[in-house]
């Protein structure tokens, strides 16, 4: 049982990575998802989303989740 | 109501025409219609642009695209709306999004379009990537005051 | 800056097709194209329009238009502007005016594509008359407030 | 020596008339004109031009001035 993570765009890059399966074993939210992955704290401006909503970093997730992070977005037009 | 995402290159003109001929329940009853157009530039903060990435969360982007879209039905008397975002590849002076909105009236239409694209800025996961002469660079949200 | 009055039936997209085309300093230094088109409705009030005709003062509509347009051109930033409206008889689903604006960002775009057709509405002597079931009507101008 | 009036939309239907030559002897202003023109006096719902400018009805017309009446405008679109 895993927890799907993505990375897009500059987190994509600095991660090093795009996507991942973590054990969702200790992990309960957000936050953990990206600690478990990075083994770092979450920053501050990062986004996130579960199943492509937006979350918080405290939002819950759970089993067979898809966990994405992202800086803030930049499309549309100037 | 149409959200389209593109790969390639897009006429936002003829993509317009189209999509109004199909609608023909829209013959006559519309009164005004509103287009934003967004062009890749080949400049941007004083730097020269040669080509940009549009990265996105594929299903994600369709998702918050239709969101945004339906809440912009909802809360003006539009009688249809057509979204359309590029991502990818793109060189200066391609369309990067269009919004067109078909209405009885200007007011609703024009605060449609506006309300569809200020809020795909802010909750669409598109990230541009621009090519310059000095390198790649991940190009910066707007700030939020206008 | 063009304005043109036009006797016979235009379609707006290709118009702008065609401006932009013509306009090869604008390529690539644009980012916000905003357009505002105005068509004949088959209804007004509660009644069936079969056609209308709309009367000008010749010479006068066009200076007056090319004041609006001057106006907006010199509030805001903007690259490029294209005024169009038809005068004549019209049939339910002709456009009546098309108001596009290039710019390098959005905000100037809409808001000077918005003044251009608002002050148009008050200022430029155009005057609609309407062909219905029930015979012949001037049109009411619209109430200020919105 | 006189001054050209022109009627448009509604009011050229009321009028009866599209356009004329006045003479401008004892016209000072555009409603001078309009009551030379009509025999009645300037409602308060009119338009008027002076050479195509818009004009309030004390506005002193002169020789050769083309003098135009119309109902407010209805240009543009819904």
């Amino acid at each position: 049982m895993s927890i799907t993570v993505r990375f897009f765009a500059s987190v994509r890059e600095r991660v090093g990575k795009e996507r991942e399966a973590i054990d969702c074993a200790g992990i309960s939210n957000v936050a953990d998802v990206w600690r478990q992955s990075t083994r770092v704290a979450m920053p501050d401006n990062l986004l996130a989303a579960i199943n492509m909503e937006y979350a918080r970093p405290d939002q819950p997730v759970r089993d067979g989740d898809e966990v994405a992070f992202f800086p803030p977005v930049t499309g549309g037009a100037p | 109501m149409t959200v389209r995402l593109l790969a390639e290159a897009f006429d936002p003109w003829r993509e317009i025409v189209h999509h109004q001929e199909a609608q023909s329940a829209l013959a006559g009853k519309f009164g005004a219609t509103t287009v934003f157009v967004g062009t890749l530039r080949d400049f941007n903060q004083d730097r020269a642009v040669r080509a940009m990435t549009l990265e996105h969360y594929a299903p994600m982007t369709q998702k918050h695209l239709e969101r945004v879209a339906a809440e912009a039905s909802s809360r003006w008397p539009i009688a249809d709306l057509l979204v359309i975002h590029r991502y990818g590849e793109l060189s200066p002076n391609d369309p990067i999004v269009c919004v067109a909105v078909w209405a009885e009236r200007r007011e609703a239409a024009f605060a449609a379009c506006r309300y569809v694209i200020d809020e795909l800025k802010t909750r669409a996961p598109f990230w541009k990537q621009e090519q310059t002469p000095q390198g790649r660079r991940w190009v910066a949200p707007e700030p939020k005051a206008e």
